[in-house]
Order: structure tokens, then C-alpha cells, then sequence
């Protein structure tokens, strides 16, 4: 049972993963390609992270994978600001529909 | 070791040590510098003087060690070393005299001395090499050391000729090296030893012999000055007269035809050499080095220029003299060793001082000179006597015994007419000299006159020294059956060599 | 089935792999290709797990391509700054550029053919066995640490001294930079947060090395990486002590700790590093703990090239 | 027979001789830096594929050692290498 | 007492560590560690003599799984040099630099660079050999660059590129021989290795390597700018020694490695290359224009020579003859790495005192210092070959193994470049004898021109005629060495 929530999971997390990637590639400027990445990767990610925790099953790792998460996240968020920091500090690159 | 195995060693030794000392003086001592050359010169004719008796009775001075697997380092003293030795030590010391007072307050005399020691060094050494090795080493020493003399004045010319000099001599070094190391992987020692090393050589490896033979020729000819090798020598003659004197009398064209005579006598071997028909080449390069060079001398009016060409030509006759089968030859040759070596320094000494006294460079200059330095005059009279061979003088022993030796070896048919005609030439571009200096009037002022009339006509130490050789050149002549006198010596040596 | 998917896997992982090696290095923008290397890096670690090489995975992520990257695009900062500094590159598609191709491809199916003949045929299978039956004579049991700080720790310790020439040389050229601006508040706080996490991991990284994958290099890179951080939001000292004394002292504690235990050893009769087995595991664990320390301070050094925010000190550089 | 090692072998000599050719061809300073290390990378590739034993057993550990050493080698030379470039692009120069 | 192996490296890395930590006593240290080395080679060297090559097996694992050290006469005699030449470079740095900034960085990485050469010389295990490579290549690098001037920086920074190269390709002959073979042991290799692909490429791709590093045409180019424009005591250490430790590498790996099993074409192409180095440096040489560069360039010819030699040693069956040329080779390094250390040592001095080394401007200069001109004149004639050097006995085995071999060609190249050396050499020594007036003292800066002076003695005379031992010595140690094992 917990097998196959966790093969559920995973693959969500995969699929959120592409979705982002495909926004990275697809969308039309810095910010809103940020937006893709981070949201679709952090939930992706953390789904993952959920998945697997499943099914190592105990609870040393599972609080490893949860660190790793956090620190994904913690990270994400800090570049993901500086790099809109900077574009926004150059103006450039905006999209204008 | 014993006394008899570091004797050679102390004769190198003896212009060595004094030679380096010297370098390290500072320049204003010349009084503790003139005391070194003095000390060494005599300390050298010492040992010497004993290396003669004890060789005359046949003993043995050797030293060797080992340098590398199959390189040996060898001085070994036999009777024709001696004569060399012999000769070298007593002129330098007679030029070191002569220098001093030749150089008085002139700038670098710590550096001239210094590398007129080693240069007298090397010579001693190459003289008393045992083998073809230790021959070497000291012939490219010989080299090095002389090229800072002939650039001494460092005037551009001097520095130019200095380096065409280096360049002929390098050359000549590495054609040697080469052939020194292709005989010896051929044949596996390059000892000097009496009647040759090659007697039992594989008949196949004759013709790559001859080829060994023209290298060592090439390589010993550069500094024996045999045409058309030869192109260095008169412009070397920037370098101060008693460098001149000693390049041309002692160090640098008598080691070359010094090692001539040893390759021929002692590693080929004399019949071997002729068997190969190596000696006829050599004969015919000699005589057309003596025409020519004399040929060339008539047209100098420069007077050093002149003696320069006369060298050129009248060492030749050593290597014809080793050209000729013989021991009658041999004797003509070798003897002129010394012959040679003495007038040619008179003459030398000669010049020097009339550049030095008057500032007379050129013949044309030389009227009337004998009046005005009578000394010189005759003592450069007799050098020149002699070279023309004008008995009782030493170069007629020498033409005599070579053309006796000629007519024995059965090639007198065209040896005869070279001496004959090197003499007549000898005499062209000479006696027109002493000529204009007796009997012609000088034309009033000299060009650059130093020293005035009156009193002594020049320094003492200036003009002792061509009067001493002078008076050395007829003792030879005269006394030349005397025992110990150099003709008695190379006797002496010929028969050794000819096991008679 | 399952090897199937891991052939498809290898042949995958091996193709971007190459991509992005390719592309990192053929771009026109250095700064493009520069990122693209980072992300090769990263992937190359992939790779070396999936070799079962995860010590190697740990340090290529942290100094391979991170503090790599980090120097390496720190330095194009410069050479945009610096005035002219375009990065000159002739037009490709020269004869020479022809030839080079030609030879290197000769090069490559000779290498590879070699390579081929020496996978192929090769008798002798390397040192795994010596290494496995010497295991527990080394005092540790992740038996690469027991190559790196006991078999081979002679290397290692040559190793550390590279890198101390290395930081020595960059010291002495001291260059100083445009110091960076002073982070805003989020940077600022994650680096607050951040650094005592980095810190204690290096530590854990330390200790784990002796059973499991980690290890001297990869804490002391997550160190120096704490260091970096630091420098990026505008801590001039990069958080390395500032008495100059000290900072020499910890450029070449590992080196010296490293001889120190080599010669006591050599002094109780034994030879050079040649650890006695009731030792081995703690001296090991203290070469190790001096180690880190050198590493981080040489690293972030090296990422600092000598400055030290008093610049242009010529007569007595950063430290 | 194309074994693990062997692909990924091939894979470091193509990555090996791929950024040869960069370095040896004219370009700047900073791309030949990258190059060299690409080209390490490959070496390191060569060496770890070789130390592959197969999923069931452990890799040989000792190319392991060496190519963490190796990686600290190659990172001090480009530190060295960079900190060489950024004296030369230095405003206040030759003094 | 085994264990002066260790301490050979051991003493200059903590005399480094001492100057890291303590720069006001660095010039002292550096003397005393360098004196230190001396005395451990000689240690080791009476070892070897007396007993044959030394084993030293590093944390006392046995060779293969651990790291083992190897010195035999080839090495031991490689690193007496070494130290002695550190001994009198470090008396005359600690001169040299009394003034400037520089003693700081200096003397560090200058006691770094000799413990990376002593490892070098010692190693006998691949990958700890590539270590060591890079060791000193780096090293050597940031003392290149010590005098941040921008010449310096760009000669270091090509200098960097290409030494990374050569190193990358050694590791990559590492990794198939680790590959093909499963160790890194030379002795242990020397039995496995077969001729074989791998073999080949290995030997191949190290060989090319350590070329660019030893800077043998054509990879020289990178050689003249490095050592011209590194501070005097650096570019005498750069040439006499850097560059030789990667010959001897060559040397080593053909001798024990790949020379037991491969043979054949590679003799004739190392001869070739050699010959193109001895008469391109030369000539570059006779056209250089500062003295320096000059001297650099006669490097490149020296390590010609050098190749010229181990393609004849490759040539030769093992026997006498090939002993010999063993011998002659070494004798040759030896006595160019006195020579050519001495002859920049002097270069910085004139340097110093004139402010530039351009050789026709020099007149005045080589006569207000004649102990300088003296050292010159010596370094001079050893880096000729004429007597009394032991370049001389060198050039004599060098040209009686050609001929041995009925090598015309190399043997005729091989008189040209002496003659060609002592154009460029006597080019220089020919401004001696300006009539600029005579300096009042002898000796002008003793803390450097003596130890110069020194150098260029043993290059010389030392050499030249008391080289006798080193025969015996070399046939005991090398021959009878690795191969068999």
C-alpha cells in the first residue's frame, strides 16, 4: 500500500519537475521563468522528498530528506531573490504584453 | 707517490700556482707580481734542469689517474717532451723578463700575467702529455687561456682578431676532439708511444685511418698555421710583442707543430704513417706552406706582419722535417723546434723595441736604425741570419740536416729545390731589412720617439732579453756538437725513435 | 529488463554529460559557458555515484564545481571589470584549427583503443583486494579514507602541500578586488541561518569520513563554502580570523600536523606515518581535523586571491 | 561486451580529448582554464570506470582516493591559474 | 639511517612551514634547510654506496598498496646537486633579496619547490610521481611570477598552461597503465608491462607530457620568457634543476619502465627532436639579446644534448658501452645544472648593478666585477664542453657512443653545437676587454659571487677531473638497480 502512495508521490513530483522545467524553457521573461522554476521545483521536490521518506521508512533519514528539503528551499528562495534583485536593478528583460 | 711521479705535475705546477695568485693581486703590486714570475720561471727551470739528467739516463716521470672508464690522464716525460719543456720554460722566462719591462704602467697586468702564466702552463703540459687525451685538454686550454692575451689591448681590431683567432682555434679543437675520439673507439688508446700504436691494425681499417690522420692534421695544422689554415696568425698580430714572441716562438704554433710531430712519430708511427703514404701529403702541405708563406712575406712592409709570414713558412719545416723518412730528417725537423723558437723570439724582441724606442712599425721607417739601437739591431741580424740558414747560425743546422735527410729518404729530387728556394726567398724579404738598417741614412725624426738617445739605447729589460737569444741562437749554431746542446738532445731522440 | 534500464540510464546520463561538457566549453558567452560547467559538474557527480564513487561524488559537488565555479566566475567579475579585457578569441575554422581537430581525434581512437585493449585483457584486477584484507589494519573502515589518510596518506600529505604553494603563490601576487556590496536583508539572513549549518555539517562530514563517504576535503569544503557565503554578503574577512599570525598558523596546520605525527612516529622508532594500529583511528581523526582547517582557510583564500580588504598593501600582503 | 567501464571509459578519453583540442586552440584565458579542467574531469572518468567492479561488488578504492586528490590538484593549479589572470587584468599594473 | 630519505624531503617542507609562519628568520632557515638537505643526500649517497639502491617503504605498507621511495645512484647523485645548488642559491637569495618586499613570498615557496624536487627525485609510484609534478610545477610557477611585473605574470601564466598540460598528459599514461596493469609501482610495472596498445599510449602520452614540461623542442617555447624574466636566484633554480627533473622522469621511466619491454622507432625520433633543440637553442641564443635569454636559450640546447644521449642509451644493448653513456649522461646534467645555475647567478648580479643585462651595453660592467666575469667565463666553457669540464667528458661519451652506434649525424651535431655554444658564449665574455679602467676590489658583493663562483668551480674542475668516482658509483647503482628487480 504505502509502496504505491509513495510511487504516487514520486511522480507527481517528477511531473511538477518537468512543468517547471518546461516553464523555465517556455516562458517569456526572467520573473515569470523564476516563478515557474521555484514553485514547480519546491513542491516537486518536496513531494519527493515525501515519496521517499515513505519509503525508507525510518526516521533518521527521513529527517535527513526533510533537511535537505528545507535547505532546497531556503536556497531557492534566497537566489530566486537575488537574481530578481539584480534583473529588477538593471531593468531589463521585463515583459511587456 | 714518489719524487719521479709528481714531477711533471710540479712543473705544470710551478707557472700554475703563480699564474693564479697573480690573478687575485691587486693591480698597483706589481713588485710581489714580478717576484711570482721570477720565482716560478726559476723554480720551473730547477725542476727541469733535473728532468733532463734523469730522462738522459733513462728514467721514467709518469703520472696518471684515471679521469673516466677508459680516459686517462697521463703526463709522462720523454726525451722529446723534455726538449720541448726545455725550450718553452727558458724563453719564457726569458719574455716574462722582457714583458715586465715592456708593460711597465700600462693598465690590466695583473690579468696579462695571469694568463701569460697559464699560457706557458698549458704549453709545459701539452708538452709533457702522455697520450692524445691529455694532449688535447691542454691544447684547448692552451687556447682559452691565450685568447684573453692576443685581445689584451681591447681596442676594437685587437678584440676582432682575438675572435677570428678563437674562431680558427675552436674549430681546429673540435675537428681534433672528434678524430682523437673516432681513432680511439677504432683502435681503443690514444697513447703516445715510441715507433706508434697502430703497428697491428686491422689492414680493413686503413682506409678510415687516413681519413683520422687528415682530422688530426686539420685539427693540430689550425695552430701550426699550415695554408690554408693559417688565416689567424697574422691577425693575432695586434696582441702586444711579447705575446707575439711567445704565440708564435713557444706556445700556440709550436704546440701545433709539436702534436704534428707526436701523432706522426708516436701514435701512427713513422713507417706506418709512410706505408699509408700519409707522410708525401703532409710533406707537400708543408713545402707549400713555406713557399707561400714566404712568398707572402716579401709583400709586408709592416714589420710584424713580415716575421708573422716568415713563422708561417719556417714552421713548416718541422713538418716537413717529420714528413721525411729518416732519422736524419727527423733530426732537421725536431731541432728546429728550438731553432726556430729562439731566433724568431730575437726577432720578435727586436720588433718590440723598435716600436717601443721609436714607435717604428714599418720597414720603410727602419733606415739607419742600427746606429740609433745597435743592440737590437744586431741581435735581430743575427735572428734573421739564421732563418735565412746562414752558417754558423742555428737555421742552417736545420736546412742541413733536412736535406741530407732529403737525399737519404731518396725524395731530394723536389725537397731540395723547396728548401733551396724558401732560403733564397728567406733572404729576398730579409736582407733588404738589415740593409736600410745599417747602411741606409736615417730620414731625420723617428716617428714616436720615447726613450732618448743617449745612454742606454732602451730599457734594460727591454733590451737584454733579444741580446740573450740572440747570443743563444749562435751557441746552438756553434756548439752544436756540444753534449746537451739541442742537435746532441735530438739525436738522442731520433735514434730512441728509430731504435737505432 | 532492469539492466536494460540501467544501459539506457548510462547511455542518458553519458550524452547529457557530454552535452553539456561540449556546450560548456563551445558557447561564445564565457559567462554562459562557465554556468553550463557548473551544471557539467553537477551532473558528473551523478556520474560518480552511479559509479558507486561517492566520495569523489561529495568533493567534485563541493570543490570541483562549486568553489570552481565560485573562483571562476568571480574572476570573469574582474575581467569584465577590468578595462579592454574582452576575451580574445580568433575566429575559428582555421588550417590549425583543422589540424588540431584532425590530431585530436587521432589522439582519441588511439585512447580509446588502448583503453579498450586494456579493459579488455587486463590479468591483474588493481590493489581492491590488498586494499579490503588491509582494512582493518587502517583504523578506519570506509576503506577510501584508509587509502587516502593510511595506505596512501604519503600523497595526501604531498597533496596538502599543494595546495598551500598554491594559496602562497596566489598570496603573493596580491591582487585586491572590487570588494562585493553589502548583502541586503535576505541574503544577509540566510547567511546568518546558514553558516552554523554549514559548520556543523563540515564537522559531521569530518567524523562520518572515517566509516562512511566524507572526509577531510569534503568538510573543508563545506567550511570554506560557509567562508565564501560570508564573503559574498560583504563580510570582508570571509569570517577567517583576523591577526595574520593566525591566519599563516591555520594555512599550514595541516601540512604541519600531517609531519609532526609523521616524525614523533619516526621518533618512537617507527617509520614516517607509519601509524601503530591502537593509534591509528584517532591519529587519523586528528590529521584529518588539521586538514580541514588548512583546506578551508587555503580555499577560501584562494577564492579571496589574497585580498584582504586593506589592499594595495604591498610590503605585507594578506597574510 | 560494451561493459560499464568501457562506455563510460570512452566517455572520459571523448571528454579528454574534446577539451584538449580547446585548450590547445586560441581561445582566452578563462575558457582554457575551463578546458584543462573538463579535460581532468575526463582522466577522472577514465580512472573511476576502471575501478568499477559491476553492481554486486565495491569499487576499487584506491583510484577513488587518487582522484579526490587529483580534484584538490587540479582546483589548487586553476585557483593559482586565476589568481595569475586577475593580476594581469590588475588597473594598477607593473609597479 | 634509511630514513635520510624522508628527511631529504622532509627538512626543506618544514624549513618551509618555518618561513610561512616566522618571514623575519626565512632567509636563515632557508640557509640552514638547504645545508640541512646537503648533508642528508650525502648520508644517503655513502648508503647507497655502500649497499646498493634504498627501498624506503612510506607508513610501512608494503609497495603497490602503499607508497614506496627509490634512491639509486641516478637519483641520489640528481639530488646531491639539487641540494647543493639549493645550499649556494639560498647564501645568495638571502642577498639578492635583503632589500625587497619579495624575501616574504620568496623563500616559502622557494623550500617548497626543493621538497617537491627531492620527492620527485626519490618517487617511485605513478600517481605520487604526477603529485610531485604538480607540486613543483606549481610552485615553480608562483616564483616565476614573484616580481609581479607583467612579463613575469605572462611568462607564468603560459608557463602554468602548458605545465597543466604536460601534466594532464602523464595522467593520462597513468591511468591506462592503471588500467592495463592494476598498480602504480614501477618496480611492480616494470614486471607486468607488456608491449601492447596501452603500453604504447601510456608511454606515448607520459613521454609527451614530461617533453612540454622539460621543454624540449618543440614544446621550448614556453621555456625563454619564464626564465628571462624570473628573479635571478628563481631562474637558475628553473634552469639547472626544474626542468632536469623532468628529463630525469624521462630517464627513469625509459630506463626501469617502458626501455625493458619497448623499443624500436621512438630512439631515432628522440634523437632527432634532440638534435633540432641543440642547434635551434644555440642559435636562438647566438641571437639573443639580453643575457638572460640567452642563457635560457642554452638550455634549451643543453636538454638536447640530454635526449641526444638517452636516444643513444636506447639505442645500446645493456652492457659496458651503455653503463658508460649512463655515466657520461650524468655527467653532462650534473655539470650543465652547476654551470647554468652559476651563469645566472652572475647574470643577476650584472643585473643588479647595471639595472639591465643587454649583452652589447655590457662592457663596462663584466670588468668592474671580475670575479664575476671570472664565474662567467668558467660557467662558460663548462656550458661549451670544453676542458676542464665535465660537459667536456660528457661531450666525449656522447660522441664516442654515436660513433659506437656509426651515428654520423649526431655526432657531427654535436660538435656543431659546441661550436655554436661557444660563439654565443664567447660573444659575451668578448666584453671583457674594454680598456675601461680596472676595478679597485677583487670581490664586489661576496654573499653572491662567491657561492656563484663556487658553482661554477665544481661545474669545472671538480667535475672535470675529480669526477672518477661518479663512474663506479653510477654502474654499481643503476645498472644493477630497478631493471633486474
Amino acid at each position: 500500500m504505502a509502496e504505491y502512495i509513495a510511487m504516487a508521490l514520486i511522480t507527481t513530483g517528477l511531473i511538477f519537475f518537468i512543468a517547471g522545467s518546461i516553464g523555465l524553457l517556455r516562458l517569456p521573461d526572467l520573473y515569470t521563468r523564476l516563478h515557474a522554476l521555484t514553485k514547480a521545483d519546491n513542491v516537486g521536490l518536496g513531494m519527493i522528498v515525501l515519496g521517499l521518506a515513505i519509503i525508507s521508512g525510518d526516521l533518521i533519514t527521513t529527517f535527513k530528506l526533510l533537511l535537505v528539503w528545507l535547505f532546497v528551499l531556503a536556497s531557492s528562495a534566497a537566489s530566486a531573490h537575488l537574481i530578481a534583485q539584480r534583473a529588477r536593478r538593471r531593468e531589463r528583460g521585463l515583459w511587456k504584453p | 707517490m714518489s719524487f719521479d711521479n709528481l714531477l711533471p705535475v710540479f712543473i705544470v705546477m710551478s707557472s700554475l700556482v703563480p699564474g693564479v695568485m697573480i690573478f687575485f693581486l691587486r693591480e698597483g703590486s706589481h713588485r710581489i707580481r714580478t717576484l711570482l714570475n721570477l720565482l716560478g720561471a726559476f723554480l720551473k727551470l730547477l725542476l727541469v734542469g733535473i728532468m733532463i739528467w734523469g730522462v738522459f739516463h733513462e728514467r721514467v716521470y709518469e703520472t696518471q689517474f684515471l679521469i673516466a672508464p677508459g680516459l686517462e690522464f697521463r703526463l709522462h716525460a720523454d726525451a722529446l717532451s723534455v726538449l720541448f719543456v726545455t725550450l718553452s720554460t727558458v724563453l719564457w722566462m726569458v719574455t716574462t723578463i722582457y714583458a715586465i719591462g715592456y708593460l711597465e704602467n700600462s693598465p690590466h697586468r695583473s690579468r696579462f700575467f695571469g694568463f701569460f702564466s697559464l699560457c706557458v702552463t698549458a704549453t709545459v703540459g701539452l708538452a709533457l702529455a702522455g697520450n692524445l687525451f691529455t694532449f688535447l685538454i691542454f691544447y684547448e686550454v692552451l687556447t682559452l687561456v691565450t685568447y684573453p692575451l692576443v685581445a689584451h689591448r681591447g681596442t676594437p681590431e685587437a678584440i676582432r682578431g682575438a675572435r677570428i683567432y678563437l674562431t680558427y682555434t675552436l674549430v681546429g679543437g673540435a675537428v681534433l676532439l672528434f678524430g682523437i675520439i673516432w681513432l680511439k673507439s677504432l683502435v681503443g688508446t690514444v697513447a703516445f708511444v715510441q715507433g706508434g700504436i697502430l703497428g697491428a691494425v686491422d689492414p680493413a681499417l686503413y682506409p678510415q685511418l687516413k681519413i683520422i690522420f687528415l682530422l688530426l692534421m686539420i685539427g693540430l695544422g689550425v695552430k701550426a698555421a699550415i695554408v690554408p689554415l693559417h688565416g689567424w696568425l697574422p691577425k693575432a698580430m695586434v696582441a702586444p710583442a711579447p705575446v707575439s714572441a711567445l704565440l708564435h716562438a713557444v706556445a700556440v704554433v709550436k704546440a701545433g707543430a709539436f702534436g704534428i710531430i707526436r701523432v706522426v712519430y708516436d701514435v701512427y708511427g713513422v713507417e706506418f704513417a709512410h706505408e699509408l703514404g700519409l707522410l708525401i701529403a703532409l710533406g707537400i702541405a708543408a713545402s707549400i706552406t713555406i713557399i707561400y708563406g714566404s712568398l707572402r712575406a716579401l709583400s709586408q712592409d709592416n714589420l710584424k706582419k713580415r716575421l708573422a709570414y716568415s713563422t708561417i713558412s719556417q714552421v713548416s719545416y718541422i713538418a716537413l722535417g717529420a714528413s721525411i723518412l729518416g732519422p736524419v730528417a727527423t733530426i732537421g725537423g725536431v731541432v728546429h723546434l728550438v731553432h726556430q723558437g729562439i731566433m724568431k723570439i730575437t726577432l720578435f724582441f727586436a720588433a718590440g723595441n723598435y716600436a717601443e724606442t721609436l714607435g717604428v712599425h714599418k720597414i720603410s721607417e727602419m733606415d739607419g736604425i742600427g746606429k740609433r739601437m745597435p743592440g737590437t739591431t744586431l741581435a735581430f741580424t743575427m735572428g734573421a741570419l739564421g732563418m735565412i740558414g746562414v752558417p754558423p747560425v742555428a737555421g742552417f743546422i736545420t736546412k742541413w740536416y733536412l736535406g741530407v735527410g732529403a737525399l737519404n729518404a731518396g725524395v731530394g729530387q723536389w725537397i731540395l729545390p723547396v728548401l733551396l728556394l724558401s732560403s733564397l726567398l728567406n733572404a729576398a724579404y730579409f736582407l733588404p731589412i738589415l740593409y736600410r738598417a745599417w747602411f741606409k741614412e736615417s730620414q731625420g725624426a723617428w716617428p714616436d720617439e720615447r726613450i732618448p738617445a743617449g745612454g742606454l739605447e732602451t730599457h734594460g729589460a727591454l733590451l737584454w732579453p733579444p741580446i740573450i737569444t740572440a747570443i743563444m741562437a749562435l751557441a746552438v749554431g756553434l756548439l752544436a756538437a756540444a753534449p746537451y746542446s739541442p742537435l746532441e738532445w735530438v739525436q738522442l731522440i731520433a735514434y730512441r725513435e728509430y731504435g737505432q | 529488463m532492469e539492466a536494460l534500464i540501467w544501459t539506457v540510464f548510462d547511455f542518458l546520463l553519458i550524452t547529457a554529460m557530454l552535452a553539456l561538457g561540449w556546450s560548456a566549453l563551445s558557447t561564445h558567452s564565457l559567462r554562459r559557458g562557465i554556468a553550463l560547467f557548473i551544471a557539467f559538474g553537477l551532473l558528473l557527480s551523478l556520474v560518480w555515484v552511479r559509479l558507486r564513487a561517492p566520495d569523489i561524488a561529495l568533493a567534485e559537488a563541493a570543490i570541483g564545481t562549486g568553489l570552481t565555479g565560485a573562483l571562476l566566475l568571480a574572476a570573469l567579475r574582474d575581467e569584465e571589470s577590468a578595462a579592454g579585457a574582452a576575451s580574445t578569441e580568433k575566429p575559428k575554422n582555421t588550417i590549425a584549427d583543422y589540424l588540431l581537430i584532425a590530431a585530436t581525434v587521432i589522439l582519441a581512437l588511439i585512447l580509446g583503443w588502448a583503453l579498450i585493449d586494456a579493459l579488455m585483457n587486463r590479468q591483474y584486477s588493481g590493489l581492491a583486494n590488498e586494499v579490503f584484507t588491509q582494512l582493518d589494519r587502517s583504523g578506519v573502515t570506509n576503506p577510501v579514507t584508509a587509502v587516502l589518510l593510511n595506505f596512501r596518506a604519503y600523497d595526501t600529505f604531498l597533496e596538502l602541500a599543494v595546495l598551500l604553494v598554491a594559496v602562497l603563490g596566489i598570496r603573493s601576487l596580491n591582487v585586491s578586488r572590487r570588494p562585493y556590496l553589502k548583502a541586503g536583508l535576505v541574503l544577509s539572513g540566510l547567511t546568518v541561518w546558514l553558516v552554523p549549518v554549514l559548520i556543523v555539517i563540515s564537522a559531521y562530514l569530518l567524523w562520518v569520513g572515517a566509516h562512511a563517504p566524507g572526509g577531510a576535503f569534503q568538510s573543508g569544503a563545506v567550511l570554506a563554502a560557509a567562508g565564501v557565503l560570508l564573503r559574498l554578503s560583504g563580510y570582508h574577512g570571509a569570517g577567517l580570523p583576523a591577526r595574520i599570525v593566525i591566519r599563516r598558523a591555520l594555512m599550514i596546520v595541516g601540512v604541519l600536523v600531517f609531519a609532526i605525527i609523521g616524525l614523533g612516529l619516526m621518533v618512537l622508532g617507527r617509520g614516517f606515518l607509519e601509524y601503530p594500529l591502537a593509534w591509528s583511528g584517532s591519529l587519523i581523526l586528528g590529521i584529518e581535523t588539521a586538514a580541514t582547517l588548512s583546506i578551508a582557510v587555503t580555499l577560501i583564500m584562494a577564492f579571496l586571491a589574497g585580498e584582504t580588504g586593506r589592499a594595495g598593501n604591498q610590503e605585507d600582503s594578506s597574510c | 561486451m560494451l561493459s560499464v567501464q568501457m562506455i563510460y571509459g570512452l566517455a572520459g578519453v571523448l571528454l579528454f580529448t574534446f577539451a584538449l583540442r580547446v585548450a590547445l586552440s586560441q581561445v582566452a584565458f578563462l575558457r582554457r582554464v575551463l578546458a584543462i579542467n573538463v579535460a581532468g574531469a575526463g582522466l577522472f572518468l577514465v580512472f573511476i570506470s576502471a575501478a568499477y567492479k559491476g553492481a554486486g561488488q565495491p569499487a576499487d578504492p584506491v583510484p577513488h582516493a587518487l582522484v579526490l586528490t587529483g580534484i584538490v590538484v587540479a582546483f589548487s593549479a586553476t585557483a593559482l591559474a586565476i589568481a595569475l589572470a586577475r593580476r594581469l587584468h590588475r588597473p594598477s599594473d607593473d609597479d | 639511517m634509511i630514513d635520510a630519505l624522508i628527511w631529504v624531503i622532509l627538512i626543506p617542507l618544514l624549513g618551509g612551514l618555518v618561513a610561512v609562519l616566522f618571514p623575519r628568520i626565512a632567509g636563515i632557515t632557508g640557509i640552514l634547510s638547504t645545508a640541512g638537505m646537503v648533508f642528508a643526500c650525502l648520508v644517503l649517497i655513502k648508503l647507497v654506496a655502500d649497499s646498493g639502491p634504498q627501498v624506503y617503504l612510506v607508513g610501512g605498507w608494503s609497495a603497490g598498496l602503499g607508497i614506496s621511495l627509490y634512491a639509486d645512484g641516478l637519483s641520489s647523485l640528481f639530488l646531491l646537486m639539487t641540494a647543493m645548488i639549493a645550499l649556494a642559491v639560498s647564501i645568495y637569495a638571502s642577498s639578492y633579496f635583503r632589500q625587497s618586499h619579495l624575501r616574504l613570498h620568496y623563500w616559502p615557496l622557494w623550500l617548497l619547490l626543493l621538497s617537491a624536487l627531492s620527492a620527485l627525485l626519490l618517487a617511485s609510484d605513478l600517481f605520487n610521481i604526477y603529485v610531485t609534478l604538480e607540486l613543483l610545477g606549481i610552485s615553480a610557477v608562483a616564483l616565476t611570477a614573484l616580481d609581479g611585473k607583467r612579463p613575469a605574470v605572462e611568462a607564468a601564466v603560459r608557463y602554468l598552461v602548458l605545465g597543466l598540460l604536460g601534466s594532464l598528459g602523464f595522467l593520462a599514461g597513468v591511468a591506462l597503465l592503471y588500467a592495463a596493469y592494476g598498480s602504480l609501482d614501477l618496480a611492480t610495472l616494470a614486471t607486468r608491462i607488456q608491449p601492447g596498445a596501452a603500453s604504447w599510449a601510456a608511454a606515448a602520452l607520459m613521454t609527451a607530457g614530461l617533453m612540454i614540461k622539460t621543454a624540449l623542442f618543440p614544446m621550448h617555447f614556453w621555456l625563454p620568457p619564464a626564465h628571462a624574466n624570473a628573479p635571478a636566484p628563481v631562474s637558475a633554480a628553473l634552469s639547472a634543476l626544474v626542468v632536469k627533473a623532468a628529463f630525469y622522469l624521462v630517464l627513469r621511466l625509459w630506463l626501469d619502465l617502458f626501455g625493458v619491454s619497448l623499443s624500436g622507432g621512438v630512439s631515432t625520433l628522440i634523437g632527432l627532436l634532440g638534435a633540432a633543440a641543440v642547434l635551434w637553442g644555440s642559435w636562438c641564443a647566438l641571437q639573443a639579446e639580453r643575457l638572460k635569454v640567452l642563457a635560457a636559450y642554452s638550455t634549451v640546447a643543453q636538454i638536447g644534448y640530454l635526449f641526444i644521449f638517452l636516444a643513444l642509451i636506447l639505442e645500446m644493448p645493456v652492457g659496458i658501452p651503455r653503463d658508460e653513456a649512463i655515466a657520461g649522461l650524468m655527467l653532462m646534467a650534473l655539470s650543465h645544472g652547476f654551470a647554468k645555475s652559476a651563469f645566472f647567478l652572475s647574470t643577476g648580479i650584472i643585473q643588479q648593478r647595471q639595472g639591465h643585462d643587454r649583452i652589447k651595453e655590457l662592457a663596462g660592467a663584466v670588468q668592474g666585477m671580475p670575479v664575476t666575469t671570472f664565474t662567467l667565463a668558467l660557467a662558460g666553457i663548462a656550458l661549451i664542453g670544453l676542458p676542464i669540464s665535465g660537459a667536456f667528458l660528457g661531450k666525449w661519451q656522447l660522441i664516442d657512443g654515436a660513433l659506437y652506434l656509426h651515428d654520423w649525424l649526431l655526432a657531427l651535431v654535436v660538435l656543431a653545437g659546441s661550436l655554436l655554444a661557444s660563439a654565443y658564449i664567447f660573444r659575451v665574455l668578448g666584453q671583457a676587454f674594454g680598456n675601461s679602467p680596472y676595478p679597485t676590489k677583487v670581490l664586489s658583493i661576496g654573499m653572491q659571487e662567491i657561492p656563484a663562483m663556487v658553482l661554477a668551480l665544481i661545474a669545472t674542475l671538480v667535475l672535470g677531473l675529480a669526477s672518477g668516482p661518479i663512474w663506479p658509483f653510477l654502474e654499481v647503482t643503476v645498472m644493477s638497480g630497478r631493471a633486474g628487480m
